[in-house]
């Protein structure tokens, strides 16, 4: 939240280390990134655009470009297109959906413009060069794993275990819900009821206030996303409920403090962390100046790089909440 | 399309004003403008939809907490729904509220307001809403632009605004403003006081409209512009009027998602203009303006709200909602006009 | 009123009118569809600003900054065009504008009273204060516009046509409550297209033409019907009916049996030959238009409309028109014409079938026709490209009757074809409507002006509560045995 | 608010019937329906974005591959805006183009489809929007629906039973299906075949409107559909056409969005009806029907097109670009309205 008076670190991106290691910072060739996300309508997003963008300006050598945001794929698409026709260096994509943008991805790299995936995959391996994002399933997993090994210890049976997805009809959503669904298949548990929110505040707060009548007793409740969470975290608050606890998704500070304060039913987040925007623009640079990553042995920057998804409790919140995004 | 144009020219005096034969006391009912006998086909519906909810979830529905929560989940675009009630019947539309909303939301959140206390926060909200209004009114009426257009701009223009002033980020609600919250935590007779400011907005919006001078002026600037000019009625500054009440709902309803989510974000009130038009229209107000109630509107509020309880309250996913939607907004049309046209 | 001038965009309406009222007096005002007349006492009642004129009043020179400016002076207004909200109760509507309220709430109660007293006073006590408007008749609405301006504290009404939506004892109710008012030192000014209303009713008459007062203070019941015509239009028209043809032979049109519909018309036989003017005359609500709609397959009945020797099959409006009827319905405007459109757009609408091959437009034949039809019936002005809503009443009547003209009809269906209509055209509809008939097209005619039925049909269907209870030669008919079978108890 | 009644019967004498002095050529053209001088103030509002985009950036803007761009995004909802147009014009409104867009997309690129190759694909899109619109318009007219409501439970069930079907995933063109994706990539004579079918589009629901017995049906029954009915014209059925031509311009979006985005999914063409709606109403077709144009729609969309095109060259940032457009919008009106005044 922007209105936090005692967070803030100064931006979530961590500034870039000093050009000790093998001159991976050093200013070289000039590049012009373009870069395409859909529009902020929820704090994570928000924060890549932001990491993307204050990222970039930490480079001499690097022009940032982005253009409109838009949830809307066909306006994606011809935003991409002017960036091809701008003939940029290199490109930064997060898809509203991979699939859907997959063909115009795909015109880019045939015409010679590295493209970085960023988040949602580009299923055609030709259209990128790169491919950064968070795992998913590994997500959906590292929840499953908290919810269920701490109901196994409580020795709970027949657990009511609930799951409030973000925005149903992404690719990613399936994904978490997999990996969660199989991490609690360990235990013997199983999900009682799924519903879908829009990532925003609001709706977070009217699916919750409807799950939490037609639960009366519940065990925990998977949130996918942090910034939907506030608004469940309010519902709850006002339903007076606490005879469960929570776990978030994504890893917002916001979240974290929550965890550390340990006040409310919120008792862990796994990490899905929009820093990998601030990483996309640094491998785009790279990858248009034809370096490597100067601590790797290779000489080109690797295909694909997956983000580990963490689990954030209060023993180890200290740890993140630097890296903790504002939503 | 609109109905046809009225039989041609009928009855010498006596026979015309009375009404046909075989008017039992609902038809009498109907005649006048506040029949309420005109929501049968809505209450029908509601009925229906609570029976479903008595069968299925049985355990669960008919609770005090349930009916509390559906009432909660109604409050914010139910208060939208009295001001959209009024420009419509006045002959308008307003696109903008979800938006404003969210903007009065946001400007009530950012520190520099929160710095002076609760009070000043929900000032801020309403004032904010109020002046949104202002601006659409005053497009409409002097800059004369098409309603539809106008407040489309100012949807547009209230989420960038929104957007800008909040960076796109959800503000807290901070400590020491916790009254704004409380609105929807603390309860009187176990219901939340945010229901409460529902209730009172809409007695107080019904009252408006049925037993005041600027009721009855809605009425004629939305059924006969003209007519209402001619009796040397200010239509515009009346519109002007209509639409800054829309925005002052508006601001309301801020206050009441502030307290719900504890956060003012650009994101609130996403599309609430159509389910709000859409309230209103199923509660019997004709898009063209001149008619309408209050309690039609609610009541076609509050059949969208039910929907959404029984089906998560099932267990049912997006998808199937969705589909079972549309089928009960069709079903709920037809039941509200048969009865409708049973009594005539 | 005194060089009043008032320019609309592309029409000068006012061209410097004078009109002078006293006190008590019933004027009247009198000019062709389009002379200004409406737009004279909307300047009178504040609601459009003169560009360009003085207005005095009780002596003293006033602006009238708008319609409540006018009402404050005592002016109230009657509009030609029914200013009522529909959505609003009769209570409503009287005292729309001027409330009785406190602090802005509505005293309900006593609107009611005193919506009861003036109703009561102006004879209509059976209309009652909370009825929807939207629910009464034209006449009914008449009563309570008339009501309406009765619930301000005036010293001069305007009644603009008031009569055109009343029935003939109507009128005389009408009558009455004027001379109530001018006995009280109330002045009126009556716009009316009936001559001889004038001539009972009024005391002086103003005429104007194309915007200029052409004659001030006439007295209404000794200047000749034929000078008053003359000063309207300009030159004299002969107001007479054409002549009929001695017999009609021609073969059936139309057979209707036993035609029922549940309320409003119980069981009515009758037929039209070719050639044939046939006229239903009745009081308003008698039931007439809905013998006509139901004929035309507007309407749901039961019975058996048989046209030439074919029974209809009830299909709708598009099965009849394809079977060749024609229809000019009773409110011009609200159900006859596409105002936005061109004239020779309104016409052609029933023919398009006609203009197309595959559904595409031969638009040069269908402007040959249209300027055909408007050279035909003389519809001035003669473009048809002009917006219909831009021409006068009664030349938008034309337009309709061009429409069935177009596409050669057997049965034509007229339905108040004169309403509203000044003098000039009028006769002009008679001749086209007397002309159709001679080429051999069956007519079959409705008006609440007795003379006009007999005037102008053949024969005469007199029609009570859905029933008919006369038929007769026109020639056989005079108007007071036509009246006295409309109204009730009357002898046979 | 609707504008006050128009005055009442005119002059006969030919004086009057002479325009007021002062009046050019325009006013002339004013008076007969077809002209186009109406448009003028769009045409005014497009050449000032034009400028601004070869003043701000000068060296992309006016290339032959921006304004391919541009008309290649404008096309999707462009041939939707034309059925609009139809279903405005006529009396009526269609909330649901985007989600019955959808619904069509998905019922192409199931698998069961593919298998049929990329004409059957074309056909089933076009059979799909073609039978919501024919639901749309039966429920309309012999129902007796506000089309308002109508179209909004379409909307919804549209959308659901997309999810439903796609199961919520994004379905891919497959191989063997590529005729259909190369709609957008094969260029003649630089063009996308896309922009050509747009145009094809275009130029078909010009010469229907214009030229045929169904387009003077059109203005007759959004016009007077009492008028229209007196005058043997089957009302009923021709709503019912002209929600089926709707339905029928959505099938043909979906075939370009399939072939531009290479998938169908249910959340295509989201928000497109308030879109299509803007751009028929800035085009200055009246809400209340019987007026029109399809080149006034495009106009009006094409602003839009180009507003967005112009921010996405320029980089602003979200917010600024909302509370642009707000304004822009209110200006094109502006400058639309006081053009047409201009002229009488
Ligand atoms: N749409 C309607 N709704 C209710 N009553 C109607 C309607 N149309 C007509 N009536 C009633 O039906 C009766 C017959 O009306 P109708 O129009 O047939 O009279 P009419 O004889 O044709 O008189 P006129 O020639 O003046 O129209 C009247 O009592 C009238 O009030
Ligand atoms: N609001 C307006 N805008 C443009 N022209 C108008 C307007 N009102 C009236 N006119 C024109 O002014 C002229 C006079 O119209 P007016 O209504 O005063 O005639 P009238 O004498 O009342 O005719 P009728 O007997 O048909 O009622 C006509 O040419 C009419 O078209
Ligand atoms: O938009 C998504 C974000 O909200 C979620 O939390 O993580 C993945 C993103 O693509
Ligand atoms: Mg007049
Ligand atoms: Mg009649």
């Amino acid at each position: 939240t922007s209105n936090e008076p005692a967070a803030a670190p100064g931006t979530a991106a961590p500034a870039p280390a000093p050009a000790a290691t093998g001159g991976n910072d050093a200013p070289g060739q000039k590049v012009v990134i373009g870069f395409s996300a859909p529009a902020a309508d929820h704090g994570w997003i928000a924060a890549i655009a932001k990491n993307a963008e204050a990222t970039a300006k930490q480079y001499s050598d690097v022009e940032f470009k982005p253009v409109e945001p838009t949830n809307d794929i066909n306006a994606q698409i011809s935003a991409v297109e002017s960036l091809i026709a701008a003939k940029v260096g290199a490109l930064v994509i997060l898809p509203n959906d991979g699939q859907q943008l997959n063909q115009i991805a795909r015109q880019a790299s045939d015409a010679g413009i590295p493209v970085v995936n960023l988040d949602r995959v580009f299923p055609d391996k030709l259209s990128y060069r790169t491919w950064i994002g968070g795992d998913n399933y590994g997500m959906g997993v590292a929840a499953g794993h908290y919810i269920g090994k701490t109901l196994k210890d409580k020795g709970v049976s027949n657990p009511v275990i609930l799951e409030i997805q973000g925005i149903a009809t992404l690719p990613l959503t399936q994904d978490r819900s997999k990996g969660f669904e199989d991490a609690l298949k360990t235990y013997g548990f199983s999900v009682t009821a799924r519903q879908d929110a829009q990532f925003t505040v609001e709706s977070g707060t009217r699916v919750a206030a409807n799950l939490m009548q037609a639960h009366k007793k519940i065990d925990a409740i998977w949130n996918h996303d942090d910034d939907q969470g506030v608004g469940v975290l309010a519902a709850v608050k006002e339903a007076g409920r606490s005879e469960f606890f929570m776990v978030g998704g994504a890893g917002s500070a916001n979240a974290m403090r929550e965890i550390k304060a340990d006040t409310g039913v919120l008792k862990a987040t796994v990490t899905y962390s929009p820093t990998m925007a601030a990483s996309a623009i640094k491998l785009a640079r790279l990858i248009a100046q034809g370096k490597g990553m100067s601590d790797l042995v290779e000489n080109g920057v690797p295909q694909s790089i997956t983000l580990a998804s963490e689990t954030i409790t209060k023993d180890n919140v200290d740890k993140y909440l630097p890296l903790g995004f504002e939503s | 399309m609109r109905p046809p144009a009225g039989g041609s020219t009928p009855v010498k005096a006596p026979a015309a004003a009375v009404p046909a034969a075989g008017s039992g006391p609902l038809a009498r009912l109907g005649i006048t403008r506040l029949g309420e006998a005109r929501h049968l086909g809505l209450v029908i519906a509601l009925v229906l939809l609570a029976v479903v909810g008595l069968v299925t979830v049985p355990e669960t529905f008919a609770t005090a907490s349930n009916l509390v929560s559906i009432l909660s989940l109604a409050a914010t675009i139910g208060v939208i729904t009295v001001g959209m009630t009024f420009v419509i019947i006045g002959g308008g539309i307003d696109l903008s509220v979800g938006a404003v909303m969210a903007l009065a939301s946001v400007w009530a959140t950012t520190l520099a307001t929160q710095s002076y206390g609760p009070f000043v926060m929900i000032l801020c909200a309403v004032l904010v809403g109020t002046g949104a209004g202002l601006v659409n009114g005053l497009l409409i009426s002097y800059g004369r632009l098409v309603p539809f257009i106008a407040t489309l701009a100012m949807l547009v223009a209230a989420r960038g605004l929104a957007q800008r002033m909040s960076n796109r980020k959800t503000q807290l609600v901070q400590q020491g403003n916790e009254m704004i919250v409380e609105l929807s935590t603390t309860r009187v007779l176990g219901i939340p006081v945010l229901v409460y400011v529902f209730a009172v907005v809409v007695v107080l919006g019904w009252v408006l409209l049925n037993r005041t001078t600027f009721g009855r002026r809605t009425y004629a600037v939305g059924g006969n512009p003209e007519a209402a000019r001619l009796a040397g009625i200010d239509v515009r500054r009346h519109t002007v009027l209509l639409y800054a009440l829309s925005g002052l709902c508006c601001g309301i309803a801020a206050v009441l998602i502030m307290a719900r989510t504890t956060t003012g974000s650009s994101t609130h009130g996403d599309l609430y203009e159509l389910d709000a038009i859409a309230a209103v229209i199923i509660g019997g107000t004709l898009l063209t303006g001149g008619r309408g109630t209050i309690i039609g509107s609610i009541l076609g509020l509050l059949i969208f709200t039910v929907i959404t309880n029984l089906f998560i309250l099932n267990g049912l996913n997006t998808s199937d909602q969705l589909i079972a939607k549309g089928l009960i907004i069709v079903v709920a049309v037809l039941l509200q006009r048969r009865s409708l046209e049973s009594r005539t | 009123m005194r060089g009043i001038v008032k320019q609309f965009p592309g029409v000068r309406a006012l061209d410097g009118v004078d009109l002078e009222v006293l006190p008590g007096e019933v004027h009247c005002l009198l000019g062709q569809n389009g002379a200004g007349k409406s737009t004279l006492i909307k300047v009178l009642a504040g609601a459009h600003h003169p560009d360009e004129g003085t207005i005095t009043f009780g002596g003293e020179q006033v602006r009238l900054s708008g319609p409540t400016a006018a009402i404050r002076l005592g002016i109230s207004t009657i509009y030609q065009e029914l200013d009522l909200v529909d959505g609003l109760s009769v209570a409503e509507n009287i005292f729309l504008g001027h409330e009785p309220a406190r602090l802005g709430f509505v005293s309900q109660g006593e609107a009611n009273r005193a919506t009861r007293d003036l109703l009561g006073r102006l004879g209509h006590g059976e209309i009652r204060p909370t009825t929807e408007v939207g629910r009464l008749s034209p006449a009914a609405k008449q009563v309570v516009s008339m009501a309406r301006a009765l619930s301000h504290d005036t010293r001069l009404i305007v009644m603009d046509e008031p009569s055109a939506a009343l029935a003939h004892d109507e009128v005389a109710n009408l009558f009455r409550i004027i001379r109530e008012l001018t006995a009280q030192g109330v002045a009126v000014v009556y716009i009316s297209h009936r001559l001889e209303e004038i001539r009972e009713i009024g005391d002086r008459v103003t005429v104007l033409k194309d915007g200029r007062t052409v004659a001030v203070g006439l007295p209404a019941r000794e200047t000749p019907t034929a000078r008053v015509v003359s000063l309207m239009t300009g030159r004299d028209v002969e107001y007479v009916f054409p002549p009929r043809r001695s017999r009609t032979t021609g073969a059936e049109v139309l057979r209707v049996e036993g035609l029922t519909v549940p309320g409003r018309v119980a069981g009515v036989s009758f037929s039209v030959r070719a050639g044939e003017i046939v006229g239903l005359a009745g009081l308003v609500g008698s039931g007439r238009s809905e013998i006509i709609e139901a004929i035309y397959g507007a309407r749901r009945f039961s019975g058996e409309v048989v046209l030439e020797g074919r029974p209809v099959r009830r299909r709708g409006t598009a099965g009849t028109v394809r079977l060749g009827m024609g229809l000019a319905p009773e409110e011009r405007k609200a159900q006859a014409l596409l105002l936005d459109q061109s004239v020779a757009r309104n016409i052609t609408l029933a023919s398009l079938g006609r203009y197309s091959r595959f559904g595409w437009m031969d638009r040069r034949r269908e402007a040959e026709d249209a300027r055909g039809m408007v050279t035909a019936l003389d519809i001035r002005p003669g473009d048809p490209e002009r917006p219909v809503k831009t021409l006068s009443g009664g030349n938008q009547q034309k337009a309709v009757l061009a429409r069935w003209l177009v596409n050669g009809r057997k049965l034509l269906l007229l339905d108040e074809p004169t309403r509203g209509v000044d003098v000039g055209a009028r006769a002009e509809l008679y001749a086209v409507v007397r002309r159709l008939a001679d080429e051999g097209i069956g007519v079959l005619l409705v008006s609440s002006e007795v003379p006009e039925v007999l005037g102008l049909a053949d024969r005469v269907l007199v029609i009570r509560e859905g029933h008919i209870i006369h038929e007769a030669g026109a020639g056989e008919l005079d108007e007071h045995r036509v009246l006295d079978m409309i109204m009730e108890g009357s002898a046979l």
